[in-house]
């Protein structure tokens, strides 16, 4: 078993909750340390260095900075995926769907676009994938819930912003919306904003 | 720290509480805001009276509580059904408490079984909010402990338990907008005339306004049953709004037989 | 210097890489290791958490996934990382802790428990924590939605299992943890397994 000080405990809870890599300076205003008092930081995360040399982390040194590093031997390890898949419904598809494009959307809104009652069970499943979040309520009688896409959902599709879902004109040009469309049709131009809009309440305004 | 600060307030709040219980002499104000039901009401009632859950008086409790509530409804105050329910219920166990139970049914439960189970509700919500408090006093991500600062590179290990793609979701997206075009729109068909029963009344009142004697509905409607497609719809229209009218006294309607034609005149204001 | 077999350092680079907490088959999975094959991943695991017990940084189960974590009682230094928690109503509080305790419960339990009828606004909260999922529906007439905690809750609060829940033993002992179940689906510990109860339907079953 490796003896570890006082000292070295802490700045190795301090470079692995940072982050970015932490400088000398930094790392003494975290312990308290005055600039100018001697102190043997630099010699304890040296000796961090050496102790975790021939672990799968190293502790180095980047632009004068400290930080932890998976070793650079075992990054082919990193690279593997696994998914363990689930289907969503097809109603479940065209709710998050509608809920991404129209988004903030109530209940009563995504069911006037898809024209059949959404049962709750399809709310509650797209709510267990974390892809849709419950936003706030709409200043509308009944204040029911608005939906909206969260992180999550950006992160699965792989989008950096929710402006990147296809408009109109990409939904033709591949072929998934024909050209026989009435006037008037047309696809919103999305955005999933954390603050609330106007006719938006908070979720717990109404609360007991 | 956090945990303090959560402590703090809920330190503050059970003060306030108490102070809106306790006036200067020595009764309470009485204010139903700020409990969170019939419950919650009467665990603050016990704490008041610093009795001991496990080892509980409901009668006295019960009688806290009906005092507390006649106290409100004498000021006049707005108290929230379910307060009232549960006093009009705390007034029945009493007397079952008080009276001996005369005619012993076996169905129901005896007062102090009812009074058992109040207290074991009573209990059961006081154990959740001391463990709800525990909870949160205890340790927590990102409070007491913290994960890796900087994320490497399996940030996108995931284990997705739902698969979709951006496919999947854009052709359902079309796919659902199309229907509800479809339903609504039918493109490629022109439109088909429809008669309203609201345009057929509104053609019957015109017609019958020019005639006030028997005559068959279908020779009254005879100006538009050139288009074939218009006649059915037209014919079928005047037909809902004709028993309207018929109904409201307006017009009378007479048929000899099954498939005859059917007739109709205006009703003259006899006596 | 402390030995370090391959394997465990490349178990110990995974799990220092990996944002989240990583479970056996996701380790084995990376690890290019078939299922089936026996292999002594859960014992380096050990090792690699007795290497770690007097360090700045512990190796820790949560969720039945193993996760690094910063030693509890260097929080203070850490002061400066922490994410001010966002401040639960009394009633969510409350309602969190009814779920976590009593789970599988529906919203008429939770209310049985609270005697007080739960606004929507308050499950709606505890969903955008997602320390809460709703799980099922319920077998009885409604079939209302049962909700239960999720690995997200047992990873905000440091729990393996949900059997770790505070004062879970001596609640069970003096009968508190009973619900007003059917005879037959009286669950008297919490249970949070991903699959349902007997008297559990699935969530989408009365879905179009």
């Amino acid at each position: 078993m490796s003896n570890i000080t006082a000292q070295q405990r802490k700045l190795e809870a301090l470079l692995f909750a940072a982050t970015e890599p932490l400088d000398l300076r930094t790392m003494q205003a975290y312990l308290g340390i005055e600039q100018d008092v001697h102190n043997d930081i630099e010699k304890d995360l040296v000796a961090l260095q050496r102790h975790y040399e021939e672990r799968g982390v190293h502790l180095v040194k980047v632009a004068g900075k400290w930080a932890y590093r998976t070793a650079v031997d075992l990054s082919d390890l990193l690279e593997r995926h696994k998914v363990v898949p689930r289907k969503l419904s097809r109603a479940a598809l065209e709710t998050l769907a509608i809920i991404a494009y129209h988004q903030p959307a109530t209940r009563a809104e995504i069911e006037e676009i898809r024209g059949v009652t959404t049962s709750k069970g399809t709310l509650d499943v797209l709510l267990e994938t974390s892809w849709i979040r419950p936003r706030g309520r709409r200043m509308t009688p009944g204040r029911p819930v608005t939906y909206g896409t969260s992180d999550g959902f950006l992160e699965h599709f792989g989008f950096d912003t929710i402006k990147e879902l296809p408009g109109l004109a990409e939904l033709k040009g591949v072929g998934l919306l024909d050209n026989n469309l009435p006037a008037g049709f047309n696809v919103p131009l999305p955005h999933d904003d954390r603050e609330l809009q106007q006719d938006e309440l908070p979720l717990e305004d109404a609360d007991d | 720290m956090a945990d303090n600060e959560k402590h703090q307030s809920d330190e503050d709040w059970e003060r306030q509480q108490e102070c809106r219980r306790q006036d200067t002499s020595g009764g309470f104000i009485v204010d139903i805001e700020g409990f969170e039901g019939p419950l919650d009401l009467m665990l603050a009632l016990a704490r008041t009276h610093k009795l001991d859950l496990t080892n509980i008086s409901i009668l006295f409790l019960a009688e806290q509580y009906l005092t507390f509530v006649d106290k409100a409804r004498a000021l006049r105050l707005d108290i929230a059904a379910d307060y009232l329910v549960m006093a009009a219920w705390l007034t029945y166990l009493k007397s079952r408490l008080l009276l001996p139970d005369e005619n012993v049914d076996e169905e129901e439960p005896s007062g102090d079984e009812l009074a058992a189970r109040l207290a074991f509700r009573l209990k059961r919500l006081e154990a959740m909010r001391g463990a709800g408090k525990i909870l949160f006093d205890g340790n927590q991500l990102y409070s007491e402990f913290f994960p890796r600062g900087q994320s490497e590179g399996i940030t996108v290990l995931r284990t997705s338990l739902y698969e979709a793609d951006i496919y999947d979701l854009l052709t359902a997206y079309a796919a659902g907008r199309l229907r509800k075009v479809v339903s609504v729109v039918k493109p490629g068909l022109e439109r088909r005339k429809v008669w309203s029963i609201k345009k057929a009344r509104k053609q019957l009142e015109k017609i019958i306004g020019f005639n006030c004697d028997w005559a068959p509905i279908d020779a009254l409607l005879s100006g538009f049953l050139d288009d074939p497609v218009e006649s059915r719809t037209a014919l079928a229209a005047a037909f809902g709004a004709s028993l309207e009218m018929a109904r409201e006294g307006v017009i009378e309607l007479r048929q000899d037989a099954a498939f005859n034609p059917l007739y109709l005149r205006r009703k003259e204001e006899r006596e």
